[in-house]
């Protein structure tokens, strides 16, 4: 799983952190979000739709066995 | 005539600084005094910046091409304003935030001022008062005690902002009037 | 004591509507004149007077007219494009006379234009943005002071001509603070409605004007029905298109106001009497006038300003006067040159006339003025 | 009793055409102000533009025209500042819900205690016969001459939805009805719409090919059925007839009135 | 062989407009102008173009914008209470440079006013019932044939300026009937939209004009993709407050017309060459003062009669030049002194212009003029 | 596939506040577009004046920043001239039911083949707090210090009633809901509207102490619940979510279609 | 029962007589309502509710016997 | 130059008969003409007044002040508009309908035209055909036929108005040009 947030775009809102199911993602007061987890992440997408700046994006990365 | 402007972005409360301060002037001291502040697409979030002028006569002209004092709470307020400080003026800054070049003919004086969070547009009053004549610091705790009431947290706001000056040593300077 | 506040224009004129007597109010926001609805929507109800928030500008108006009938001291505010949409409703209060203020904060046009930056386009709009012949009202401020002190003359003028009065004022001055000192009570006096006296149940003719022109209302919905129409009408509101009723009707509606240009000057002056050089202005912009004048005189240029506070109608002997007395003339404004042209027009020299001007959502400066005194042997710019 | 004493007879007759069905709303809002016992001087008629507007001029009530679609507006100015009074708003049907259709959602909505009555002949009569939105398609009209294509508003629907306290409907053939339901409208606290098909022989009719005005009138009495009746239940392409509203709800004026006796409750601001 | 008929204004007016390729129609009825509604109704189907009756004026100059945006020649048609509700999208049209053509059909005003009478009070409205700064073209017209080629001529200029155009004309000519020659086709040249050389996928700069003024169009949904707004914009036409994009924005739009003075006087002249008594009218006005200068001229008295067919930008120098060469001028119009103040204006002896007028709803007659020529040593009656 | 190529990323990040529900109206919208397959080019976006209208500028289609209330009455016209393209037009609660309730039953009327989304924060967000015909009773904001007395309209009752032929509701937080309805409405052969709660944590926020975006979002959650589900049911305070109009008619430019095929068939007439 | 017609308001649209249940009136093309069947008229009141220019009234005169 | 008013009530037709009059000099004789009528509050069912003017050369101002011929098909016109009429010019009335005093100054021509019944504006067309040299007979019915097809009521109409002028005894009087 990769999740790539546009910090450029991010404007610290906390949505993303607030409702993701396993906790990836963590926005401290006045800081932009970051994929504090990412081992935890399950590609839900949940994120990157909820995210009213466009400013995630979650890429799941084919692992090759 | 003592000409301010103030400048940072939404939410910090820069507008309602400037306004304290000419209301403190208007109402507690007889002056006169404008204040105003430029809108623009970018309003919310986005820069914004307060023009404070106050006088013995009544102020005409509201905008400042030259001010006497900036202060200054974001990069891009220095970027965008410091052009309007007049040569030798005071240049007050947020010393964390804002990294200010030595091309500025000014006076700098580097201060804490966002550490007080949400009351660091108070803080920056404290600081002005002082720092100069503009308002007497009493004016300005009246000023206070209307709009807040005994909410302490802005008269510890302010008074940090009165002792911060003399922590650094600096003393009182004579601009404008 | 004196009670002097520290605010925004938009506040000025909603305190001095309310000194006026204002006790109606019905608006929809817009930028840059929407503190006046919200300071009202506080201030109105606990007077138990009314605060209404319409669906649009249209339904506004005809709300206001619909409370002045009945006896209110009814306003409303908008700004350019809300004031385009008012355009219908307020040739019906001119046509059924019908006492009331329209604030127009002006802000930068055409169309959506520049919300929220100053302009002073609207002008000529506030005289012919009515269709049909009609003549009109507006008058203006360049202060606070001078804003509470209009708003309240504009309340006066609305009843004394029974007629809708526009007020105008730029996005500087709505949102501007500065000090205002609100003048005690009966320091400005009010004119209220003039209520006829003939008795319930006697012939009452809403539209006969009296010697002075004036006409006796009777609060509708009261003693005395009778009919109000947008129409062309005989004295007694009824539809009438007999060609002499007509003549009658518009020549009477153009003629209280324009007649009466004498009773409608209002206009300040600084440093006039000797004035080589004279500047007109008004609104916002008459402030970076005056301080040019002021910096003039300490180099001892005489110069002095004529600040209008009447728009419509124009004040012509008034204007005509000021400007045979100087060498040059320097209209002052934030526009293409609405004022400017009026001054030319009824100036017996117009080519001794110019424009200052600025009409880049900018507000207006002295050096602004001052180049076109350089240049003067020019004509005006657009700068 | 009798209705010519609520008319200024000077203006009489009138200037509708022959058989026109506003005349029979007229004469049906009389019988219904006279059956409550008001006043002329109680009530307050303000219209718009059409020859549905024309009433203000004939009633003897305090009367005001106004513009095409705007006389909720200037009603509502009028209640708020004058809730004793009796506000009596007829529309035509193109002023109502074309022009004025904002004004008639939002006075739904607000519920103000105003009676708005729809005299709905389906057709723009005084401009000369254009279609209106409540025209339905096919209908012929002088900017529909090959029949219109456009679908109409069901007043009822409409005003149920935007909030009105009581929406009735009816026709000029059911006299009587109307009459109860005009009553029932301005003794309802709040909003209440009547909306009358009404009959336009002289553009409606003639560019409909339906007859002259007793025909319409049949067409009315055969076209439609009273909601719950067993007609309507077995030919529910008949257009229900009935009240399809009468709730309480608080009407604004009245909530206006407590938000000002509450703000004056305190300490006083500027 | 000729192709003439025998019709009202308001149908030599819709013929002119699908003679000039008029492809797209939305309009609410209103008297006097409903007959160009009602006609279009059946002729435009059966071409597969658009007609559409909107819920009312606003919404019918939205759809006219939104439809001319895509590529068509868009009118609508109104009068004055109607025209009144148009101003906020009339401003849109200017600021976003959209071609089309906005048709009112004067009758009485203010407001209802005279449904059914003969009014030309809407002249100033024209220009002025936009908010903000701003330059418009009108037109007019005072017979059949002429209302013909104003009405093919305020699409030529729609397109040639990128702007609507609006054309005015009074209730006597909407209804009366006359003859009227249809010109064949090509007899009136068709000025066809610019379109942009553009190619897809390349950046189109739709604000961006031309070294001539003319902005080259890109069909709205077609091969470029942009923005169109009402707010001050740059040449992509997005929103912009920069100083200099305002200034550069607003003198672009007032010069395109009020620069081009010469490309749009249009006018006509009768029995002028020898004039000593000039009289200057336009619209229905005019065929009663052609009619009085030609029993003016039969009893050997020179006069002779320039008829406006262009309102605005108003034809200065033509008009200057004309008065110039007379002893006096009598302004003849159905309204208290539109025109006449602004033939005043440019006059270089304001003080021979005078005014014959009419305000009571009732046709000009010739009578009315000749009583202002005898007292031409007084002023401008309202008769 | 990214969101990001539809959009015009000069002018990003965008002006809506942070936390903005706008931002998430967009983002859902553009995923919809992108499951529909459908090109730039085929859409165009008409939008009025508000901050939900900034939206216009964000977007890499054909874009139309109108007038405030109006962007359905230019969207007629356009669709009316084009009706390949697909019009999609969101709006503000006030833009699309104040000022522009009327151009809004109209359009439902018309069932003209468009996509509205009332962009819904129960506040006048742009001009600073006012309340909103949608913002409701014991609402707070600025025009209603203490508290507004005005009731709300339920979009979606009056979409129906004025006869749009598809009318769903949703939240900002409900976002896969949010863009399947999107993809539903602009599939949707004739006037469809999306109604989506969106938080204005500035304005409605901030006067109403709903807490931040995350807590306004919770609230979504919280006070709706989907129709015909056991929430809703059991709990029928709850806001219903849904679709609650997806029904075939006519669509407007077919039926002007067909009756310019008919018409053209006549003989020719000026 | 007495029927008064006023015949300057009356506009002969013909509904009066077309509904009347008893046939007690009736309007010959171009001419005025007219009463041609006192007798037959009930009082029901339905042509004074009916007639668009208010150019009926119904009288129920007392008959005392 | 002709100038003719006719007036009547609302449904009588007379401002189509003033059109097909026109209408007839225009397009079948390549005349000039104007026709134009007065609306009012009352137009529905109310009085209405066409005034048409027929000339070689184009006519400029279309309303009469002074008609060379009035047809008046309603007391009411009579009333008002009887002083429309130039003295001596000639008015023609129904019979039945309209009651002509003496004191006006007029070639006075009463006929049964309302006889004719919704066919009357066409017969008061092929009285003033017959009676005057404003149109051609034929012109008229070619615009009969252009509007109204074969439609034979029309003709029958016509010809009766052209049939009453010779029945009466009445020749062509030369009026107008
Ligand atoms: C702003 C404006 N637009 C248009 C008109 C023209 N107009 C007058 S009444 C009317 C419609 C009449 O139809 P309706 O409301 O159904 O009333 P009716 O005459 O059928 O009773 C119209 C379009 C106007 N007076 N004002
Ligand atoms: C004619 C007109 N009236 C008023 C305004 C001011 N105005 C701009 S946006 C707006 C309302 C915004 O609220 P909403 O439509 O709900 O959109 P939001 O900003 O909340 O997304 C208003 C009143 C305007 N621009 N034009
Ligand atoms: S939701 Fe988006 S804008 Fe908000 S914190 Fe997360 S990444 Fe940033
Ligand atoms: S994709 Fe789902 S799990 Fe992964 S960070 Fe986003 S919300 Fe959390
Ligand atoms: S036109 Fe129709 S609605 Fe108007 S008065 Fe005549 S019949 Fe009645
Ligand atoms: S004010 Fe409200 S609606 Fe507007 S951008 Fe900010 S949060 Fe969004
Ligand atoms: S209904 Fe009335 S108007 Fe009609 S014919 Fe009978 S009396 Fe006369
Ligand atoms: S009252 Fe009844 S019965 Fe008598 S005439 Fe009238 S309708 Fe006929
Ligand atoms: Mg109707
Ligand atoms: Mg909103």
């Amino acid at each position: 799983m990769q999740i790539i947030i546009k910090t450029d775009w991010c404007k610290s809102c906390g949505i993303c952190a607030a409702f993701c199911p396993t906790g990836a993602l963590s926005v401290e007061p006045g800081e932009k979000a970051r994929a504090t987890d990412v081992e935890a992440c399950t590609g839900c997408g949940l994120c990157e739709r909820l995210c009213p700046d466009l400013a995630i994006e979650i890429i799941k990365v084919e692992v090759s066995i | 005539m003592l000409k301010l402007i103030f400048t940072g972005v939404g939410g910090q409360g820069i507008i309602t600084a400037g306004i304290i301060l000419a209301e403190a002037a208007v109402l507690e001291e007889g002056r006169y005094a404008t204040q105003s502040q430029s809108y623009g697409a970018e309003a919310r979030g986005g820069l914004t910046r307060t023009d404070i002028i106050i006088s013995n006569r009544e102020v005409l002209y509201p905008k400042i091409e030259q001010a006497h004092i900036l202060a200054i709470l974001h990069q891009r307020g220095y970027t965008a304003h410091t052009g309007t400080l007049r040569p030798g003026g005071v240049l007050i800054f947020d010393e964390e935030a804002v990294n200010v070049d030595d091309k500025t003919d000014a006076r700098r004086i580097p201060m804490p001022i966002l550490e007080n969070g949400r009351g660091a547009n108070i803080t920056l009053l404290g600081i002005l008062c002082a720092l100069t004549a503009a308002v007497d610091p009493e004016a300005v705790r009246k000023i206070l005690h209307r709009r807040y009431g005994e909410d302490s947290a802005n008269y510890e706001a302010f008074d940090r902002g009165l002792s911060l000056v003399s922590e650094r040593g600096l003393s009182p300077l004579l601009v404008g009037f | 004591m004196k009670d002097i506040r520290f605010i925004q224009g938009n506040e000025a004129c909603t305190l001095g509507a309310l000194y006026a007597g204002m006790d109606f109010f019905a608006g929809y926001p817009i930028t840059p004149s929407s503190e006046i609805a919200e300071m009202l929507s506080g201030e109105l109800p606990p007077r138990g007077h009314t605060f209404i928030q319409m669906e649009d500008e249209i339904a506004s108006l005809c709300a206001v007219i619909g409370g002045s009938l009945t006896g209110r001291k009814a306003m409303t505010a908008t700004s350019g494009p809300g004031f385009s949409l008012m355009q219908e409703a307020l040739g019906y209060a001119v046509m059924a006379e019908i006492p009331c203020v329209i604030v127009n904060v002006m802000r930068g046009g055409p169309s959506t234009g520049l919300p929220t930056q100053v302009s002073q386009g609207d002008v000529n709009q506030a005289r012919w943005g009515i269709h049909g012949d009609h003549a009109i009202i507006a008058l203006t401020a360049g202060s606070h002071q001078a804003l509470f002190e209009n708003t309240v003359r504009a309340f006066n003028l609305a009843e004394t001509f029974r007629t809708p009065v526009i007020l105008l004022y730029d996005e500087l001055i709505a949102h501007m603070r500065e000090r205002l000192e609100i003048p005690s009570e009966g320091e400005i006096p009010l004119v209220e409605r003039l209520m006829t006296s003939v008795p319930r149940d006697v012939d009452y003719r809403p539209y006969l004007a009296r010697e002075d022109g004036r006409l006796p209302m009777s609060d509708f919905g009261g003693a005395h029905r009778y009919n109000v129409t947008g129409l062309y009408h005989d004295m007694w509101g009824f539809p009438s298109t007999d060609p002499s009723v007509v003549r009658g009707l518009l020549s009477h509606l153009v003629e209280k106001i324009e007649g009466r240009e004498n009773e409608l000057t209002f206009t300040r002056e600084y440093e006039t009497e000797d004035a080589e050089t004279l500047l007109i202005s008004y609104g916002s912009a008459a402030r970076t006038a005056r301080q040019t004048v002021y910096e003039a005189r300490d180099k001892g240029i005489r110069m002095g300003l004529l600040e209008l506070e009447t728009l419509w109608p124009f004040p012509e002997r008034k204007v005509r006067d000021a400007v045979a007395g100087v060498n040059e003339t320097v209209v002052v404004e934030m526009n293409l040159g609405q004022v400017f042209e009026q001054v030319r027009r009824v100036a017996r020299s117009p080519e001794r006339v110019f424009l200052a001007n600025r009409i880049d959502g900018r507000f207006i400066t002295p050096p602004d003025i001052r180049k076109v005194l350089r240049i003067i042997a020019g004509k005006g710019v657009w700068a | 009793m009798n209705v010519q004493n609520y008319v200024r007879k000077r203006f009489l007759p009138h200037l509708w055409c022959p058989g026109c069905g506003h005349g029979t709303v007229l004469n049906a809002l009389l019988r219904s102000v006279d059956e409550l016992g008001l006043s002329k001087e109680d009530i307050v008629m303000v219209t718009g533009i059409g020859c549905s507007a024309r009433m203000a001029g004939y009633v003897d009530f305090h009367t005001m025209h106004t513009l095409h679609g705007r006389a909720l507006a200037f009603a509502t100015g009028i209640k708020m500042s004058r809730p004793e009074l009796n506000l009596i708003v007829p529309m035509g049907d193109g002023d109502a819900l074309a022009i004025g259709g904002n004004h008639f959602i939002h006075a739904s909505r607000r519920n103000l205690d105003i009676t708005a009555i729809i005299m709905n002949n389906h057709i723009y009569g005084m401009t000369g016969g254009q279609f209106s939105p409540l025209s339905g398609p096919g209908t012929t009209a002088t900017t529909a001459p090959r029949g219109s294509i456009d679908p109409a508003f069901d007043a009822m629907d409409l005003a149920k939805a935007a909030g009105a306290t009581y929406a009735a409907r009816t026709t000029t053939f059911h006299v009587r009805e109307l009459q109860k339901m005009l009553t029932g409208a301005i003794s309802h606290k709040g909003f209440s719409v009547v909306e009358v098909f009404s009959q336009c022989p002289t553009y409606y009719g003639r560019k409909n090919n339906t007859g002259d005005a007793p025909e319409m009138l049949k067409a009315f009495r055969d076209e439609t059925a009273k909601i719950g009746s067993k007609t309507l239940d077995e030919n529910p392409e008949l257009i229900p007839r009935g009240v399809f509203v009468d709730r309480d709800a608080v009407d604004y004026g009245e909530a206006y009135a407590e938000l000002c006796r509450n703000a004056a409750k305190e300490a006083p601001r500027c």
